[in-house]
């Protein structure tokens, strides 16, 4: 089981703040593919992912008890 | 860095890097820096603007993703107090709705002298702009949008500095 | 510059540049200069230091030529609102006898942006150092000082920027 | 009648605050030559005149009425 999070104009777009997904593991890149086909308009191309609140690459791995975040571009401040 | 002895019990209980959901009080953050060592104080803070590029914001709404915002803000400062050293730190930031001139964010540093505490103050809201986890939405008489400059997957993470 | 509107009575009342002999209270000063075109306030304090040059020091005292100090210092503001349009600027300086810790000058800028605020703020203090007429002594231990440092009498006064 | 302020070092060197001058005009540089001559340590060199509240030239004249004040280094901040 995976978490993923979502914010700001992600969380708008899929109407949630989190989700669970079933599986043992994936990349990071298959995350972004799951969400871009999942969410149409997600905007995979600009958007980071967090694994355990930190960023990751698109060629790491998530495994199953890893909490995720789909970081669109910030601007705190 | 956070937690260190200075002086004060009631200073370190204080959490230096933090998002707050009610009104920054600045002279908190400020206390919170000085110490005996401490020659200069530089405070920033940014504050919500009635108009942008001709356009009259009402209010904004902020959202971070706490914990990891959090995270990056002590980061931040670690990494202030290794290029600035003898800096002391502190940076919060709200989230929420903000009215105009409510501040959005503070970032109190202090140092031995004062060139240190300007440099490090001024990367510390540059870095914030980068990496931290938090999100505007700019409200207007005739509609809101997210703001964030649009930008590619980095091939190799955010750039550590 | 002094004087102008800024949207609350109290604000207008306050003497935004000034020497006090009673202790500092910054918000008063960040306070003054934010209004609602306002995106960043910088402050700068600068505080008495223990240590310098690792000497002890006990306390300081500070001492004005209090008119033209004042004077001096609304200048600098005019310069700052010269040189970067759009900042609000207040500076207040502190005579009398300071321990450590306790703020001998606060300069506070807002500005729709944040870089004219973190540059003013910056050139603001280097300019006090430079031709306010304020002197520091400072009392050790065994000893006390006035500091200064040493110059010729300028071929055409002091500089103008 | 000119009257002059001394600050910091110049007011503890002089043992007073102020004293007033019975000319009815002075160049900045004789008021230096002056003091120079009347407190041995005054330092002329690097103390600075201010007539009226504003920094002065050594050949600025000063007049009866005029209101000096030496400026030795300044150390604000």
């Amino acid at each position: 089981m995976i978490k993923v999070n979502y914010f700001a104009r992600l969380r708008e777009l899929t109407g949630k703040g989190e989700e669970t997904l079933d599986r043992d593991s994936m990349t990071v890149a298959e995350l972004l593919d799951w969400a871009e086909e999942s969410y149409p308009g997600f905007g995979a191309d600009n958007v980071q992912v967090a694994v355990n609140e930190e960023y990751a690459l698109k060629e790491d791995v998530i495994h199953s008890g890893d909490v995720c975040a789909f970081i669109p571009p910030v601007s705190g401040g | 860095m956070i937690g260190f002895w200075n002086g004060s019990e009631r200073k370190i209980k204080m959490k230096p890097f933090e998002i707050v959901d009610t009104p920054i009080e600045v002279q908190k953050y400020m206390d919170y820096v000085l110490h005996p060592s401490a020659g200069a104080v530089v405070v920033f803070t940014g504050n919500v603007r009635e108009w942008t590029h001709g356009v009259k914001t009402l209010y904004l709404s902020y959202e971070a993703y706490v914990p990891m915002a959090e995270k990056k803000m002590a980061e931040i400062g670690a990494e202030m107090e290794a290029k600035w050293p003898g800096v002391r730190v502190a940076i919060a930031h709200r989230i929420g709705e903000l009215q105009i001139s409510d501040i959005a964010v503070v970032i109190a540093v202090s140092s031995p002298h004062r060139k240190a505490a300007y440099e490090a103050n001024e990367y510390a809201i540059d870095r914030i702009k980068e990496v931290v986890p938090i999100w505007k939405k700019e409200i207007w008489e005739d509609g809101e949008e997210w703001i964030g400059a649009q930008k590619k997957y980095p091939e190799k993470g955010v750039e550590q500095k």
